[in-house]
């Protein structure tokens, strides 16, 4: 005689410790089993793109940082980047510099949260904490250099707000030396931590045609066994003046593409946005930075899809200009959006616990995927 | 000892039996709490590089006695759907059963609660007590989470009842006691005579039963830690996934009363570790009471030692909360069965035929 | 079998190096600090609360345009030919008199894109980040130096200007056409 | 790697008439134009072709052109009438580094789009959002609800140019 079971269908959210924000998970659970998931958002809807259809292209820039928190410079650079194409206009070569070494170190900061968030989400707190302390040091270093530590409003349309602080390189490369041996004490703590390989390998496979086909970028999308970096592949700014590897997924623990490989693809990004940080630090040119805003901002009739390689992956601006001060319509494709959609797909058939294992892995910013 | 004290003291039966059983409430369990919850913050925040609680009192020792004020002036919210008998019933429950486990734990020669011979295994049986708490607290919220947490947490303590009580036969074996206080004297004289330097046997029994010994500990450790629901096992209020698990829904006193009953437990679990394994309430190397001549004085040393002894292992199931990640509850269950029964099996086995030596 | 030891070994091992290292930083100094006793040293560039020189302002309205919130609301009245409104630290000679300059902290979104454009520089974010408040409306600032009796004077001053002007145009409009009429008779 | 121009040729010698224009004239981006109704075939074509092998989308956007004739409504404001909405797609191929764009038009009264899930998985949700915005339906579209606003939304597509805020949802007041 079968015994009669019924599905239970558990709401993970929109209030939730570990959802990362405002979202809430439709769960359907046959026991601790996941049978399908469907994910509810726009609890943190802002209307970015009504918004800045009134707004002029430079006033749209503070509501680029408010896209994803977590990497505001990077919002900026990729929205910069774009309209600067539109415009056709060359930035002086130090800007470029001083875009890179902004975004990189937002790189880490926005890994260290990811990286932190994780080990919370797994259950352990104390990497959380370290990640948070350095966080902190990378927060100083922005705050020194544009006054604001996590919505910058730094890097502008053809320039940027501020030079340099005269102390920033010195506490820059301080805090490079300084990280360093961090990274290897998360490693010793959390990453080859067996409880926390366990929980990690093996789970959420990412197969990499899967991941492409879902549109999969960035960390995510390397840990699957995908080569595949928009700063050595599209290049931007300048990007091709460095010298860095692009991590990619081994599978060293499980199956290429698991949660594991795409916890430590950042943890190796780091190390390589490190790498990048250093070699842009030793060879900054002098100029100045503020020489090619343009005093009023208006692209012709055009159109143009820019991307950049934000810590989450591919961050997209498309741009419509109908001549005017203010765009005709901006769209985001926003890294966390996209994958937030593959979330049915690699949660299907494991536990609760493991979707709190696979959000964390592919790490989203509610405030992304809203706008 | 304390028992004709009181007798003497009170002139009655009925006020020395009070004053006994109420006695660990107050002098130990209460104050032990609100210290294991003040060191629980200070140890996680420094081992963070924090600072942790700094305003009530010196380095924020008086904030657990603030935090409980506040509890107890919190609305006591009762949804309106929660089964109310067993939602109200399951923290006293609970609390019941870690107090009860207190009865039979030698805190000194001269105190212990009640001196029965089954020491242990009343101390095993009735620490079940709690299982039931936790599932009328998961039920009776009324709440998927708290279910969740509570169906966890049932299969979790029964499931690691077994290689606790695999490693304390294992122990009784060699000691052929299952009274604490008879296990506690046995073992000792210096810190060579506890069980985890294989007890008071000697030549080369004893040097062969130390790893072993080291084996069981192990295990008997990592069990409690899973019964009394820590960090790597804490699954059943794993904060991550069901919010806080069995408790969601209580507040106020009743959230207290778990909260309490989880720090008393910790206390009562490493209890019987050190008595099991470093000697209970025997210092490891002699008495100042008994160098001086002093007889009272050896009871309150011993007393300091079981404490110290008790409140060490406490640390250490403090310092793998903040640095263990969670097991997932298959794992957590795969654990349990597959590493550690099989082990405390083998060990038994081992275990007993070197007593037979 | 060989696994299921290893298994075992790594767990442990891999529990203790953990373990090694919080146990190092229980010994190591606190990053954290105790807020409202100990204050963070802030860097010059410190973004925060704005703050307005009313002395140097000219009614430009080039910060409120700027704002991506509209958190600042200016209102001018034009000063009378001949009146003397003052000048700004850097020269500029004001002609307008500001009757209204409010900002809504509530709604600032601390981007600093109004203080670039403004003139005379007198726009400026501060290092003041504690005024929260228990009413909202404690946050919108008033950063007018004119008391409210002399903000309706000047405005009723500039009514009564803009009115004789129009009735002195007026009256020079109508008069041509008279002389015209007057000429045609 | 084809330029644009080759795969239009390409495209217009297999497709024909689903293929409506080539727009090369505008600054930095040029797009070509095809049928709502084809999209899906074409997108397959261009995905599954060796030569040219798109296999990510990048981008898919939906755009209200707002070309229509702004006439005044009752309550005092315009709408648009007449004109187009669009959807844009942005495609990559990771095989040969090439970039295409492409773009459909469709009538701002009853915009059907044949879709694009079932090429690019991707396609799903921005095909939601675009219906939830512009009001773009999808046809073929497995799950086509509203994404970012409230499922029971009923005041329109909020990315449309003529969209007003309603004074009330669900008994809440919507302007502050």
């Amino acid at each position: 005689m079968a015994l009669k079971t019924e599905q239970m269908v558990l709401n993970m959210g929109p209030q939730h410790p570990s959802t990362h924000g405002v979202l809430r998970l439709e769960l359907e659970l046959e026991g601790e089993i996941i049978t399908k998931v469907t994910p509810h958002i726009g609890y943190l809807h802002r209307c970015f793109e009504k918004h800045t259809e009134a707004m002029t292209y430079p006033q749209v820039i503070p509501y680029t940082d408010r896209m994803d928190y977590l990497a505001s410079m990077y919002n900026e650079f990729g929205y910069a980047v774009a309209v600067e194409r539109l415009l056709g206009i060359q930035v002086p070569e130090r800007v470029d510099f001083i875009r890179v070494i902004m975004g990189e170190f937002q790189r880490i900061a926005s890994h260290l949260v990811a990286i932190g968030t994780y080990g919370l989400d797994i259950g352990a707190f104390t990497p959380f904490l370290y990640c948070f302390r350095d966080r902190e040091r990378i927060l100083s270093l922005f705050e020194m250099t544009c006054g604001a530590r996590l919505l910058y409003n730094y890097i502008w349309v053809g320039g940027l707000s501020h030079d340099l602080h005269p102390d920033f390189v010195r506490s820059a490369k301080e805090f490079v030396t300084y990280f360093r041996p961090k990274i290897k004490e998360l490693n010793d703590l959390l990453t080859n931590n067996k409880i926390f390989i366990d929980r990690t390998a093996n789970i959420g496979i990412l197969p990499k045609e899967t991941a492409i086909n879902y549109g999969i970028s960035g960390p995510n999308l390397r840990a699957s066994g995908f080569k595949w970096d928009l700063r050595k592949d599209d290049p931007y700014s300048i990007y091709n003046k460095f010298d860095f590897d692009i991590p990619v997924g081994q599978g060293s623990m499980g199956t290429v593409g698991d949660c594991w490989d795409r916890y430590y693809v950042r943890i190796l990004e780091m190390e390589e946005s490190l790498k990048i940080i250093e070699q842009a630090l030793e060879i900054l040119p002098e100029g100045d930075v503020t020489s090619a805003i343009p005093k009023r901002i208006k692209p012709p009739v055009g159109q143009v899809y820019s991307r950049v390689e934000n810590p989450r992956g591919e961050l997209g601006y498309f741009i419509i200009s109908n001549g005017q001060v203010n765009p005709f319509r901006i769209k985001v494709r926003g890294p966390s959006f996209v994958h937030l959609g593959v979330m049915n797909e690699l949660c299907k058939g494991h536990m609760v616990a493991d979707i709190i294992a696979i959000l964390g892995s592919i790490d989203i910013v509610l405030g992304e995927v809203d706008r | 000892m304390t028992y004709d004290f009181f007798f003497n003291l009170t002139g009655s039966y009925v006020w020395a039996d009070i004053i006994q059983s109420l006695l660990p409430l107050f002098i130990f369990i209460l104050p032990f709490a609100l210290f294991a919850v003040w060191l629980e913050r200070k140890v996680s925040a420094h081992m963070q590089d924090r600072l942790g609680p700094m305003r009530v009192g010196k380095h924020g020792w008086l904030q657990t006695v603030a935090d409980i004020i506040k509890l107890i002036q919190k609305e006591d919210i009762v949804a309106e759907n929660n089964d109310k008998p067993l939602f109200n019933l399951a923290p006293v429950l609970v609390f019941v059963g870690t107090y009860a486990a207190f009865a039979a734990i030698p805190f000194s020669s001269a105190y212990i609660g009640s001196n029965i011979d089954l020491g242990v295994f009343f101390i095993v049986a009735v620490s079940s007590f709690v299982v039931a708490g936790i599932l009328m607290a998961g039920w009776s919220s009324n709440n998927k989470y708290s279910l969740l947490g509570a169906m966890r947490s049932a299969a979790q303590i029964i499931s690691y009842e077994i290689p606790t009580v695999l490693v304390i036969i294992t122990i009784v074996m060699i000691t052929g006691t299952l009274n604490l206080g008879t296990l506690s004297e046995m073992q000792t004289g210096h810190f060579w005579n506890w069980m985890i330097f294989g007890g008071p046997t000697f030549g080369l029994t004893k040097i062969l039963l130390i790893p072993f010994m080291i084996l069981a500990f192990g295990i008997i450790y990592t069990s409690t830690l899973a019964e009394v629901n820590r960090t790597p096992f804490d699954i059943p209020e794993a904060e991550s996934e069901l919010v806080s698990g069995y408790h969601t829904e209580y507040s106020g006193m009743k959230f207290a009363m778990f909260f309490l009953a989880e720090y008393a437990n910790m206390f009562a679990v490493s209890a019987i570790v050190a008595a099991l394994f470093f000697g209970g309430y025997q210092s490891p190397v002699g008495y100042l009471g008994n160098l001086f001549n002093i007889p009272w004085l050896v009871p309150v040393e011993q007393l300091f030692w079981f404490t110290a002894k008790g409140l060490f292992f406490v640390f250490v199931q403090m310092w793998l909360r903040w640095t263990l990640p969670r097991l997932r509850v298959d794992q957590l269950m795969q654990v349990c069965w597959k590493y550690l029964i099989p082990l405390a099996f083998v060990n038994l086995i081992v275990v007993g035929l070197l007593t037979l030596l | 079998m060989r696994e299921y030891f290893n298994n075992i070994w790594t767990a442990v091992i891999t529990i203790l190096i953990g373990m090694k290292v919080t146990f190092k930083h229980l010994f190591v100094p606190a990053v954290t600090i105790q807020y409202p006793d100990v204050k963070p040293q802030l860097p010059e560039r410190e973004r925060n609360r704005l703050y307005v020189n009313m002395d140097d302002c000219i009614g430009c309205d080039q910060c409120a345009r700027a704002c991506p919130v509209d958190c600042i609301t200016i209102e001018t009245v034009k000063g009378l030919p001949g009146e003397d409104l003052g000048k700004t630290s850097n020269g500029k000679k004001k002609a307008l008199w500001v009757t209204k300059f409010d900002i809504d902290f509530a709604k600032c979104c601390y981007c600093q894109l109004c203080v670039f454009p403004c003139p005379t520089e007198c726009i400026y974010m501060t290092d003041t980040y504690e005024f929260s408040e228990f009413e909202r409306n404690n946050l919108l600032y008033d950063f007018v130096t004119l008391t409210p009796e002399e903000r309706l004077e000047k405005k009723a001053n500039y009514e009564k200007y803009e009115a004789e002007k129009a009735t002195e145009k007026a009256a020079a409009k109508t008069q041509p056409t008279n002389k015209t009429a007057e000429t045609k008779e | 790697m084809k330029t644009i121009e080759e795969i239009f040729n390409l495209l217009k010698e297999k497709f024909g008439d689903a293929i409506i224009e080539l727009v090369s004239n505008r600054p930095v981006e040029s797009f070509i134009v095809i049928a709502p109704l084809e999209i899906d075939k074409v997108c397959l074509f261009l995905r599954d072709n060796e030569e040219l092998s798109f296999d990510n989308l990048m981008i898919l956007s939906g755009v209200d052109d707002a070309n229509g004739k702004n006439v005044p409504d009752e309550d005092g404001g315009t709408k648009i009438e007449g004109g187009t909405v669009s959807v844009y797609y942005h495609l990559e191929s990771t095989k040969f580094r090439n970039k295409i764009a492409l773009k459909v038009s469709a009538l701002r009264e009853n915009p059907e789009v044949n879709s694009v899930e079932s090429v690019w998985r991707h396609a799903d949700w921005h095909e939601r959002e675009a219906y939830d915005m512009i009001g773009i339906k999808f046809l073929n579209h497995p799950d086509l609800r509203r994404i970012l606003m409230p499922y029971d939304w009923e005041a329109g597509y909020p990315l449309r140019k003529d969209y007003k805020n309603p004074e009330f949802y669900q008994g809440m007041k919507v302007p502050y």
